[in-house]
């Protein structure tokens, strides 16, 4: 009995029906608060929180350039949690019975990494644009081996690699793993780079005045609502933007699926033709 | 004794391709199975399912009596795979290879120099690169190699291929031996009407599924309803 | 496990023995990257010889990326992964075989560069037994990493591209500690060297239980 | 580069990517959609079970209905 991987996939599609626009209610009503939230958002942080006593207007960099920065770690950590469930749902042991459904799951968790991975790169090379920005306007320059910075653009290389290992063609199983184990080193290693590029830069801080983008020095008043009310709208337009791209991933499967039901008629058209 | 291969609706997908599309077949111990079929019907992926190298589904698929769904890795120690492509270091010298494969094997020096013997690769041919020999020759180093791992269940992907009418007979020979010697051997072969092999059981594979069982093709003509 | 691990190390060593590619390929690739450092920097004996540690890991990562693929390279020639698999091996004894094999590899190329640096750029050793230990923990981490993401990327058809776009990300922190460390041995700047080659020491074992885990997924496979 | 135009260059940097890359991850959405034939019109107020689709996981067993049993259809042809 042929199992394919996706059971009655042209009629599960069917019944969502709303999958050809990728759309659907939840996602028309995340949109709908998404675009809202950005209206607010750009009227408190560009007109009604106060310009900065030191750095003037430049501040208001830092409710795009930190919220971006949060929502790219919080997609990284995402893809690691996934591929940990990809790699558990696929190990060797899980096959038996459950074949079909622990396939089914684990392609599940290694759409969301995918998805979660374009967005974490997505924000984190927002973060390096709006960070040097920044700079440029405080340091005079574009680049300074500022530590966050340099740590970002590791952050940011590694996870293209990342998305670049997803691209290429391979068995779906053993793809869907090797990326996952990619994406758990990457993660081990967002540790070790952070904390040697601080320990290197700290050592090596020059005394000026070194106001890193969105710093540590607290933040009170508006400033920090508006900081905390951009991070939750940079979190909404991210999840609904990572709902459509996830629905992506999954009518690419969908249409490979329905390939794969072709390639099974001609398949049995060869047996009928052997005999 | 107990069935070498036990499959039934296994389905085995090479990135989504049904190169398995249900396939039963039943080899018992000692016994000598002839696969045969077009390209593409998937020889060799039934092949290397049964060396637990590919991810399988389906009621059962049992090799040697490890279930491959579940303990895949436990089954390929006691079976040899030999496919289009030897697997050999082409760096290596002739004798660095089968000592390897001894060691890897946990074969003793007898049964490496019982192999040296019997492939004829002593002498200065030892010391030779293995690049540098022939396809011939490689294909008697990797055959080498499996007399020396001893597996029980023998899987060679078209071995005749390419070989002279000596180095057939010597191949036949050689599996002919593996069977008395208890092991079980499945073979792929795209030639028909093989004489030497008359005596292995045919089976013929297409579209990914094994054919119901189809005799020998006696003289009496196509009177068998496939 | 360890009889094993000897096996897939002693034939990586024994095919470098017969093919020699490490000693020369690598080593003189890692060497003219140290000479044309020197074409770029015009030469200039203080600059040389105040990046000399950095310009030292930066060629020998150069190294680490030529000598993963080269490992993995003659796995994938005969479908030999295959072979080691039905061997009974376990993944991590292939991964931890490979990447000692890799490690002894690099030590080679290391000890060339070093000499190459001591010749090229004129430096002298401050603290010997620093610049050692420093050495050799960031070979063994480059080395893992190298096997980790030879193995990742082995039979692909772009692993030549891919290979250094996953390996650098994951080797910079090595480089960075192992520069500083290198950088107090050669009397360069007064850090504190040894503080650097622990931080070299936490990556190595980091890494070596990264390897662990990640043996089965990767190797496990056709 | 004064302050304010940083700012400026920085929101419209910033809004023009995540525009950019939403609109071809919608635009991809749709093309998928149309080639796989399916029909769906953009109004799916009704389609509330869309939500449940993705939890059900229950229906793995039932055969396509493309594809006869594997058996059958080896045993039917002639």
């Amino acid at each position: 009995m042929i199992e394919t991987p996706e059971p009655d996939l042209r009629q599960q599609a069917q019944r969502a029906g709303s999958l050809t626009m990728t759309g659907s209610v939840a996602t028309r009503v995340l949109g709908v608060v998404a675009i809202a939230a950005v209206g607010v958002m750009a009227l408190l942080a560009l007109w009604i929180s106060p310009a900065d006593a030191v750095q003037g207007d430049s501040v208001r960099l830092m409710y795009i350039h930190v919220p971006s920065i949060w929502v790219a770690y919080g997609g990284f950590v995402l893809t690691a949690f996934a591929s940990a469930r990809v790699l558990w749902r696929t190990r060797s042991g899980a096959g038996g019975t459950y074949g079909v459904i622990a396939d089914r799951h684990a392609r599940r968790w290694d759409r969301v990494a995918g998805a979660a991975a374009e967005l974490g790169v997505l924000f984190t090379a927002l973060t390096l644009v709006t960070g040097s920005l920044w700079g440029r306007v405080t340091w005079g320059t574009y680049w300074q081996w500022d530590a966050r910075l340099t740590t970002t653009v590791l952050l940011f290389v590694t996870y293209l690699g990342y998305l670049a290992l997803r691209r290429l063609p391979a068995e779906s199983r053993a793809r869907a793993r090797r990326s996952a184990v990619m994406a758990l080193i990457a993660v081990v290693n967002l540790p070790i780079v952070h904390y040697s590029v601080d320990w290197w830069r700290t050592l090596h801080q020059e005394a000026s005045l070194n106001l890193e983008p969105g710093g540590d020095r607290n933040i009170t008043g508006e400033m920090y609502w508006t900081l905390l009310y951009s991070w939750a709208t940079f979190t909404v337009v991210a999840l609904w933007i990572g709902i459509h791209r996830y629905r992506v991933l999954r009518l690419e499967e969908l249409a490979e699926e329905a390939s794969l039901e072709e390639l099974l008629a001609q398949r049995r058209d060869e047996q009928a033709a052997g005999r | 004794m107990g069935a070498a291969v036990a499959f039934e609706g296994v389905v085995a997908l090479l990135d989504r391709f049904p190169a398995l599309a249900g396939v039963d077949l039943s080899v018992q111990d000692g016994e000598m199975v002839c696969l045969r079929g077009p390209n593409g019907a998937g020889k060799s992926t039934l092949l290397r399912a049964c060396a637990g190298l590919v991810p399988v589904r389906g009621e059962r698929a049992e090799v040697l009596g490890f279930d491959l769904r579940a303990q895949r890795r436990s089954v390929r120690p006691h079976v040899g795979l030999l496919g289009h492509r030897s697997p050999l270091y082409g760096d290596l010298r002739v004798d660095d290879q089968l000592r390897h494969c001894a060691d890897v094997h946990r074969a003793g020096a007898p049964e490496v120099a019982a192999a040296i013997e019997r492939f004829a690769l002593g002498g200065r041919l030892g010391e030779v690169a293995i690049r540098r020999l022939s396809e011939g020759q490689q294909r008697r180093v990797a055959l080498a190699c499996l007399t020396i791992a001893r597996p029980r269940l023998w899987l060679l992907d078209e071995p005749h291929a390419g070989l002279d009418t000596s180095s057939r007979d010597a191949l036949d020979e050689l599996l002919a031996d593996a069977v008395t010697a208890g092991a079980t051997v499945m073979f792929a072969t795209h030639e028909t009407g093989r004489s030497g092999i008359a005596a292995a059981r045919h089976v013929m594979l297409s579209g990914g599924r094994v054919e119901p069982a189809a005799p020998v093709p006696q003289t009496t003509g196509p009177t068998d309803v496939a | 496990m360890w009889r094993e691990i000897w096996l897939v190390c002693r034939k990586d060593l024994i095919i470098e023995w017969r093919a020699r590619v490490t000693l020369i390929q690598i080593v003189p690739t890692v060497l003219l990257v140290l000479v044309v450092f020197a074409f770029a920097l015009d030469a200039n004996p203080s600059l040389l010889g105040a990046g000399a540690g950095g310009l030292f890991w930066v060629a020998v990562l150069f190294g680490a990326v030529l000598g993963a693929k080269r490992s993995f390279d003659i796995e994938a020639e005969g479908g030999n992964l295959d072979g080691l698999r039905l061997g009974g091996l376990v993944p991590a004894a292939i991964l931890w075989g490979k990447a000692a094999a890799l490690a002894l590899q690099m030590v080679l190329v290391g000890v060339f560069a070093a000499a190459g640096l001591l010749v090229l750029y004129s430096v002298t050793v401050h603290d010997w037994l620093l610049i050692v230990v420093a050495g050799l923990c960031g070979m063994a981490a480059f080395a893992i990493c190298g096997t980790l993401y030879g193995a990742m990327t082995v039979g692909l058809r772009s692993a030549d591209t891919l290979l250094p776009l996953l390996l650098i990300p994951v080797a910079a922190p090595v480089l960075l500690a192992g520069t500083r460390a290198f950088d107090v041995a050669l009397g360069t700047s007064a850090d504190q060297g040894w503080s650097w080659t622990a931080l070299l020491a936490v990556v190595l074992v980091t890494y070596i239980a990264v390897g662990w885990a990640a043996a089965g997924p990767l190797l496990e496979d056709a | 580069m004064t302050h304010a135009a940083s700012v400026v260059v920085g929101y419209a940097l910033t809004a023009a990517a995540v525009l950019a890359y939403a609109a071809r991850v919608v635009r991809r959405g749709r093309s998928l959609g149309r080639s796989l034939g399916i029909s769906g019109t953009g109004r799916n107020g009704d389609d509330a079970e869309h939500g449940r689709e993705d939890r059900s996981g229950s229906d793995a067993s039932r055969t396509p209905p493309g594809i006869e049993h594997g058996r059958d259809a080896a045993s039917a042809a002639p």
